[in-house]
């Protein structure tokens, strides 16, 4: 008789986490990420100085043990410019990655689900949106809106949508086609059970590894926007900003380019890793192994 | 004379041993076949004796030896020039086991130039003559082809003949028919049979199916859980096995002599199709092919407290109807009863409340169960929705539904992924009798389950009808698991019904030319039944169905 | 239909890729690096100073100016105003010629006149040029403007590129403004790439009639490239490997440069040029002591300083130095001067303090360092309480966004940080004369005080600009800030020679040379 | 098949520009502010009525519909209308710079390939190997520094310190860098799309299939992974052409590089609508056909395509 034995399988939770850490890229993002809140969280108690107060100290000054990453041409420490800036980076790229996840997972959800003309319409006019590229949709945006570090936001966010909402439907799609969806069906379910209950939380974990990818793509975009001069205005502590007001010194304080940089650079670095951690450790083929013992 | 022999072979993932103790040889010509059910390690062993196991794999034995070479301890190089010439695999899988952006001919020639330096002629002509003699017509023509212009079948014997073309000296063959239709099944079965013969070939069949063993070994090997359970010469093994394992796995397996259910008491039918007909269109915004005819005017009735079973091949028709039936798709032609009464018409708030009267259950238990949902919400989904039952009430029912289908209420805080496949898949059965429904679908519920786990799924649903007065329309390809369970049975083939009656009728006294394809091809798990050669397959037009004797129709 | 020149057309932008920008110039050609390029060829067309700078090498004009920037004979050897100031009769030099060999006369420069009142399509500057009624051509060398009234600051004006000459043989020419600039001036135009260099060669037949350079004739050398190297640090690197001969250096590394001797330093004179604070006409600055308190709060010298160090200069009148009627300690005594005290008070005054701080945009145009004086500013004005919002933009858009701001009923405080460059105090008639340029700030009295100065001259004039200036500093409607603003720096190779500016940023290459 | 598949792919090209069309008609009215008020702020005194003139001129006063028919009617001879700049003609600013923007994206879709490429077989080769980490770990390096921050550096350590090679402008030798910049962050992801590709494949049955018949392990690599692998690395290749497009915008910039991007750019900050119109519709266009061009070769490579059943 099938007698039921107390699952050995390991808890689903939290191997899960622990899988992400276990890995090298995994942790190290993680330690990059805490970093980053931390810098941004609490910006005001430990940065060293105003990032904004003219003449903190001498313009132009190299790194030093007062000014760890020297001072800009206007004297404002850059440690302090950079750990405000961590705020701003992380809030561009949550609400980038916002409009464009809950957008994108809208029209993704729905189109699957709905299937027939809606979906046509849905995924035909994504595809347009698709083939028009993300840096075509953002400029058109700023283009039409003005250059704000908002409008930069909603820029990126909106050029994300089409990518989030081909991933959303092809995981929708898959899941829908899957027996327990038409098992939910034919268990009764109604159209807000099937898309919310059971739907979402399994397109979820899909969209969560595209978001946290689009993070640091969304950075990336916004910073890049900024360095054009289409995204963060003065004196908004922005990196792809300071970054871009740093080349005119270059030979003469070269860490006005090198640190903004350094810092998007590691963000972006911390976000990818961290998807790409999260993917591995969600990845069936992984789980399979983890069965396999 | 010995062909191969393996002793003590162990392989471990790991830490984790997955095959230990497995003792194998084969003599000369001789065909053993290596049988268990899922997770039992012989297609590990098979692949360690290819020394294609995956990296993190290690293995060790005490011997390994083909043709008086030992095959430990060989390099990457001089193993890849045994395989091939000294022993070829075919796999389970022909869809994906030919590369897709090749032509036949290169695939088929490359290992014969590899191997035996032929020139690119002489490789072509090698290449023909073997399509020629896995009967593949027109074999020039088909070098130049892609396998996706193949069908299934087709792709095993090319595979066979890309095999059989370096005259291995042991030919592995793993699982070679199980994507297979019976009839396809029965075809493949034979050449490999014929060639194996013809060529002195040993043969190491890896399988689950008692049926294909009978009909292809001269030994058996049993194991179960990475470990041998038995070895014996197949005449005496299904005569008389010693194992207790053995004799389970035997007794397990559907067979086609086995005794019929009694007929239920004549009522009048909770589920009727009248005239279904289903086409699938073409893709595309230039609609230019045929749309494909899934269903073609199919009427059908099943009675309370009955089990109608729907039989073909893929293709058939026969789940499209299922779920016709089950409301999940609604894109057809005719008309849909229940208890009588139309429900064709039905959409949004009435139909989910008629969802009650009709339940299904799939074919892969893992994914017929939202993989994040506890069984506690799975179970409780339809309770909620259709009783509107909540807290401790819905729990109590929840585990009492449990209970039926003989799983602890602990099992209702756990995830799907938690349960084994025979578990999962008593799991699907309680969600369908939440509902306390009047008919439950049933596709192909056992075939992804092992046979001694299909046995007990099939007895619980016996059980089940007989104390609820449920109604199955079970979905199936087996024919043995018909007589097993069915009351009545539809064989349908290409969107119609060209047979249909009560199973003894159908099955012993078959009139439908096709009826009896099916049945002469189905494996027997018997070694001392005849080899019948399968029959051709006969073409003939589909005729209305017409009654032949008391409720046995026969499209003819 | 037009495919096939388009695909010529496209065929020689792949073509153009095989020239790049020479290692070394070659002989006999001057390599001038600027951060962007022209708009257009067309003098009608547009407003920016890179597009005039080029016109004034290919066009001539009627007059030109002196080194104090004022007007002398140029084209027009001399002229005539009638008694009640309509009427100015020009007499043109002899022998001038265009560079399609045609012989520039009355009738070319009854063209550009025409041209430029074009009911269908008008000079962008059309006002500028006054209340011009007809242009008649009395014989080949003399032509009449007709005014509608009388106009002083007219003659001022055609000395200026916008009122480049234009040869009337470019009506008939194919793609004038994009590929084709007929002038009379010191080069002729070779060809234009567009975004990347302008090519030009001396024009043989040139001769020198009033402008600003020693040469009497054709330019020493033979080719004149003007290249877009947006990349100020990058210019740098052109001027030291020799790529480059003259190009506006990184204000940063000015103070470097000086104390080598590799790269010399030309600072323009009498630019013309003129920042300054003003104020969206509408609550809450329509009242005058919050205007006031901005001027208060500004410390322009210490701003200066930090950004431009000693190339910039604090400017006290709404016309700049080299504009007939600058007078510093006069507009000093008038303009409110820095004191952060003051500010607070009259903030205080109006209601407003620490805990209920005036919120305001900032507007400020791209480009010149202008980002990062306008934070220092905005760091002033944070001082006493005002926080200003810094919105970036081009020119043009900033330009619409300051009338629209005048034009709105309500909403948010808003100042701007505008700039302007003008060779007569007429630029303030155009400025706050109703309805004003900008629809800003007007006022009966100044609308008087302003009309007297396009009627009167000499020391009349001087009196009336000095009344207008002295409203507009009193009242902070036009807070002077600094002078100049823009493009005014230029790094040369220590082997060229010759090389010098004209007033108001124009940059003469007729004398230039390269030594060894 | 084929035919049908190439004749869809192409239907999706003509919808995608028609769709642009009528974003760009829209565009402009999407605008806060008056065009033609920015056309002409730089003049003092331009007269109402002068203004309204010339909005008449543009058509601006007319319906939208009415406009968009006669944008396209103009589309269709090829004008795109002058720029407010400078009333330079659009499209012949677009085009003469086109050939810059393709010659950049192209250089580095070379250079990305040609790097990613064989560091993405070799990881997926090595699986597992501390090779494959090593080359990973620099591959998601490459995808994480910003291109304008390494075209920057490239910048001013080569041409500006160094003086190996021309600081700015538009040639063979100006090309280097900016090259360089876009490809190799680009070959970053090349390299790690084709190692999870080719991972993929080698996955895949027929692979083992292969290995069983005992071919060597290059030849398997060559014949089978590679060609299979090809596939959806080409299509890959298309979505990398418009990154580098788009890419190219921000290294055009900083190199002063004479395209599209640059022009685009300086069209956005001058609120130059009519070049930002043309400058949309040529860029979408352009994507368009390079997205063609490449699913045609697609479906060349595809037997499953290429072949009708």
């Amino acid at each position: 008789m099938t007698a039921f034995a107390p699952s050995d399988a390991p808890r689903r939770t939290r191997s899960f986490w622990w899988r992400v850490l276990m890995q090298p890229a995994g942790a190290i993002a993680c330690a990059i990420i805490v970093l980053l809140l931390a810098a941004a969280g609490l910006a005001d108690l430990l940065a060293p100085h105003d990032p904004t107060r003219m003449a903190a100290g001498r313009p132009l000054t190299p790194p030093s043990l007062a000014y760890p990453m020297g001072t800009d041409e206007l004297g404002r420490d850059v440690l302090s410019r950079i750990m405000y800036g961590a705020r701003l980076t992380l809030r561009i790229g949550a609400i980038a990655v916002g409009i464009s996840l809950v957008l994108g997972l809208t029209v993704g959800l729905l189109a699957a689900y709905l299937r027939g003309w809606l979906e046509a319409l849905l995924m035909r006019s994504v595809d347009v949106l698709f083939s028009f590229t993300e840096t075509l949709i953002a400029l058109a945006f700023v283009a039409v809106l003005g250059p704000s570090l908002t409008n930069a936001m909603i820029a990126v966010g909106v050029a994300g949508i089409p990518f989030y909402a081909r991933t959303a439907y092809a995981s929708a799609l898959s899941e829908r086609s899957k027996p327990w969806f038409e098992g939910a069906v034919a268990a009764g379910a109604g159209p807000g059970r099937l898309l919310f209950l059971h739907l979402l939380p399994n397109v979820m974990p899909t969209m969560i590894v595209v978001a946290t990818l689009g993070l640091s793509n969304a950075i990336l975009a916004a910073a890049a926007l900024s360095f054009l001069g289409l995204g963060a205005q003065p004196p908004q502590p922005e990196w792809g900003f300071m970054l871009s007001a740093g080349r005119d010194f270059f030979s003469r304080a070269p860490w006005l380019m090198l640190f903004p940089g350094l810092a998007i650079a590691l963000t972006v670095l911390a976000f990818n890793l961290a998807g790409d951690a999260l993917r591995e450790a969600m990845d069936p083929r992984s789980l399979l192994r983890e069965d396999a013992r | 004379m010995t062909v191969l022999d393996i002793r003590n072979l162990a392989v471990a993932f790991g830490a984790t041993p997955v095959v230990h103790g497995v003792d194998l040889s084969i003599a000369r010509g001789e065909a053993l076949a290596l049988v268990g059910e899922s997770g039992s390690g012989k297609s590990i062993t098979a692949m360690a004796l290819m020394g294609l196991l995956p990296a993190r794999a290690s293995m060790t034995a005490d011997a390994m030896e083909l043709e008086g070479q030992d095959l430990r301890g060989l390099s990457d190089a001089a193993l890849r020039r045994l395989r091939g010439p000294q022993m070829g695999m075919i796999f389970q899988e022909p869809m994906t086991s030919l590369t897709p952006v090749l032509t036949i001919g290169r695939q088929m020639t490359e290992a014969l130039r590899v191997h035996f330096g032929l020139s690119g002629e002489a490789a072509r002509a090698r290449a023909i003559d073997m399509l020629d003699r896995v009967e593949i017509s027109r074999p020039a023509d088909r070098l130049r082809q892609y396998p996706h212009e193949f069908s299934g079948g087709m792709r095993q014997r090319v595979m066979i003949a890309m095999t059989m073309a370096l005259e291995p000296r042991l030919l592995i063959a793993d699982e070679p028919t199980t994507a297979l239709d019976v009839t396809v099944q029965a075809q493949i079965l034979d050449l490999m049979r014929t060639l194996v013969r013809e060529t002195g070939t040993s043969l190491l069949l890896i399988t689950h199916d008692m049926g294909v063993v009978a009909q292809m070994a001269d030994r058996v090997t049993v194991m179960r859980h990475g470990r041998l359970v038995e070895t014996e010469a197949a005449a005496p093994l299904f005569a008389a096995p010693r194992q207790d394992y053995t004799r389970i796995l035997l007794n397990s397996v559907p067979r086609l002599d086995a005794p019929l259910r009694p007929a239920p008491q004549p009522t009048p039918p909770v589920l009727g199709f009248r005239d279904i007909s289903r086409s699938f269109a073409g893709r595309g915004l230039l609609r230019r092919s045929e749309p494909v005819r899934a269903l073609d005017g199919v009427t059908l009735d099943i009675a309370r407290g009955e089990t109608l079973a729907l039989v073909g091949e893929s293709g058939s028709g026969k789940s499209t109807l299922g779920r016709i039936g089950t409301r999940l798709d609604l894109e057809h032609d005719g008309r849909v009863e229940i208890d009588g009464i139309d429900i064709t018409g039905l959409r949004g708030r009435a139909l989910r409340k008629l969802r009650s009267r009709v339940q299904v259950v799939f074919q892969d238990p893992l994914a017929s169960l939202d993989p994040r949902f506890t069984v506690g919400r799975t179970l409780g989904e339809p309770l909620r929705i259709h009783q509107g039952l909540a807290g401790e009430c819905l729990r109590t029912r929840a585990a009492d539904l449990l209970a039926q289908v003989g799983l602890p209420s602990s099992a209702l805080g756990r995830l799907p992924h938690e349960f084994s496949g025979g578990q999962r898949q008593r799991i699907a059965i309680a969600r369908a009798l939440a509902v306390d429904p009047a008919v439950i679908v049933a596709d192909e519920p056992t075939s992804a389950l092992d046979v001694s786990v299909q046995s007990k799924v099939l007895d619980l649903m016996e059980d089940l009808q007989r104390e609820r007065g449920l109604a199955y329309l079970f979905v199936t390809h087996d024919l043995a698991v018909v007589r097993r369970i069915a009351h009545r049975v539809a064989v349908m083939r290409r969107g119609r019904i060209v047979e249909m009656g009560p199973v003894s009728a159908v099955l012993d006294d078959a009139r439908h030319p096709y009826t009896q394809a099916l049945l002469a091809a189905a494996p027997v798990a018997d070694p001392t039944r005849a080899r019948r050669p399968p029959a051709p397959m006969p073409h003939t037009p589909d005729k209305p169905l017409s009654l032949v004797s008391d409720g046995h129709w026969v499209a003819a | 239909m037009t495919t096939l020149p388009r695909l010529r057309l496209c065929l020689a932008g792949a073509l153009a890729l095989g020239t790049a920008l020479p290692a070394a110039a070659q002989d006999n050609e001057i390599v001038w690096a600027r951060y962007g390029d022209i708009d257009t060829l067309d003098p009608h067309r547009a407003t920016s100073t890179l597009s005039l700078q080029v016109w004034s090498l290919i066009y001539d004009t009627l007059m030109a100016t002196d080194e104090s920037g004022a007007p002398v004979p140029n084209l027009a050897t001399s002229y005539e105003v009638s008694e009640d100031g309509t009427e100015y009769t020009f007499t043109l030099a002899e022998g001038v010629t265009c560079h399609d060999g045609t012989p520039l006369d009355a009738q070319d420069v009854k063209y550009t006149v025409d041209r430029a009142f074009d009911d269908a399509e008008p000079s962008v500057t059309q006002s500028s040029w006054g209340p011009v009624t007809s242009a008649e051509v009395i014989d080949p060398l003399t032509v009449k403007l007709t005014l509608g009234s009388p106009f002083v600051a007219l003659i001022p004006f055609l000395a200026d590129s916008f009122s480049s000459i234009i040869c009337d043989s470019n009506a008939e020419a194919e793609g004038f403004g994009s590929s084709v600039a007929i002038g009379s001036g010191p080069w002729k135009l070779e060809s234009w790439t567009r975004g990347d260099r302008i090519s030009l060669a001396a024009f043989d037949d040139y001769v020198n009639h009033g402008k600003l350079s020693a040469n009497p004739g054709r330019p020493y050398m033979d080719r004149l490239t003007i290249v877009t190297v947006p990349e100020a640090q990058a210019r740098l690197a052109g001027l030291r490997t020799g790529e480059i001969h003259v190009a506006e250096p990184p204000l940063d590394d000015v103070s470097a440069l000086q104390s080598g001797d590799e790269i010399d330093i030309v600072v323009a004179e009498n630019t013309g040029q003129n920042v300054f604070w003003e104020f969206a006409n509408r609550a809450p600055f329509d009242d005058v002591r919050l205007r006031q308190a901005v001027a208060h709060a500004t410390d322009v010298d210490t701003a200066l300083m930090l950004i431009y160090g000693d190339l910039s200069i604090p400017e006290q009148c709404p016309i700049s130095r080299g504009v007939f009627g600058n007078d510093q300690e006069f507009c000093a005594q008038h303009r409110p001067q820095y004191d952060p005290e003051r500010a607070r008070e009259l903030l205080a005054e109006a209601g407003y303090g620490p805990s209920n701080p005036l919120e305001t945009n900032l507007l400020v145009w791209t480009g010149g360092k202008r980002d990062r004086l306008a934070e220092v500013f905005q760091a002033q004005l944070a001082e006493v309480g005002i926080n200003a919002q810094i919105e970036m933009m081009d020119i043009g858009t900033m330009n619409a966004r300051v009338r629209q701001e005048n034009e709105r009923e309500d909403g948010k405080a808003s100042m701007d940080m505008m700039t302007w460059s003008w060779y007569d105090p007429d630029i303030l008639y155009a400025l706050w004369h109703t309805p004003g340029a900008y629809r800003g700030f007007t006022s009966p009295e100044l609308d008087a005080m302003l009309e007297k100065t396009r009627v009167t001259s000499g020391d009349a004039r001087d009196a009336a600009v000095r009344d207008v200036m002295a409203y507009l500093l009193e009242n902070a409607i036009h807070v002077p800030l600094y002078t100049p603003g823009w493009e005014w720096v230029f790094a040369i190779r220590s082997e060229v020679e010759g090389f010098k500016v004209a007033p108001f940023v124009y940059p003469i290459f007729s004398d230039v040379r390269i030594g060894d | 098949m084929m035919a049908r598949y190439l004749i869809r792919r192409l239907l999706m090209g003509v919808t995608t520009i028609f769709v642009t069309t009528i974003a760009v008609t829209l565009l402009i009215h999407l605008v806060p502010g008056d065009p033609v008020q920015i056309m002409y702020a730089q003049s003092q005194g331009t007269t109402p009525e002068q203004l309204e003139a010339i909005r008449d001129r543009l058509g601006l006063n007319d319906p939208l519909p009415l406009q968009y028919l006669s944008f396209l009617g103009r589309l269709l001879e090829g004008d795109l209308g002058q720029t407010i700049r400078g009333q330079q003609p659009v499209l012949e600013l677009l085009l003469e710079r086109l050939p810059n923007t393709l010659a950049l994206a192209g250089a580095a879709m070379v250079l990305a390939v040609a790097i990613g490429l064989p560091i993405g077989f070799l990881a997926a080769y090595r699986r597992g190997s501390w090779v494959d980490s090593t080359l990973m770990i620099a591959a998601i390096a490459g995808v994480s520094v910003p291109h304008f921050w390494l075209g920057l550096v490239l910048m001013f350590v080569f041409a500006v310190n160094l003086g190996w090679l021309p600081v700015a402008g538009t040639g063979p030798a100006n090309l280097i860098l900016p090259a360089i910049t876009l490809g190799l962050s680009n070959a970053a992801i090349v390299a790690r799309m084709t190692r999870s590709s080719m991972i993929d494949v080698m996955s895949q049955d027929f692979v083992r299939t292969a290995h069983a018949k005992g071919l060597p392990k290059a030849m398997i690599l060559n014949a089978h992974v590679m060609r299979a692998g090809l596939v959806p690395i080409v299509t890959m290749m298309g979505l990398q052409f418009t990154y580098m497009m788009g890419g190219a915008i921000v290294v055009e910039n900083i190199f002063a590089w004479n395209g599209i991007g640059r022009l685009a750019i300086d069209a956005i900050f001058q609120r130059d609508y009519p070049l930002i119109q043309g400058f949309i519709l040529v860029f979408a266009t352009t994507v368009v056909i390079v997205s063609l061009l490449i699913d045609l070769a697609y479906a060349l490579l595809d037997p499953r395509i290429r072949r009708s059943a």
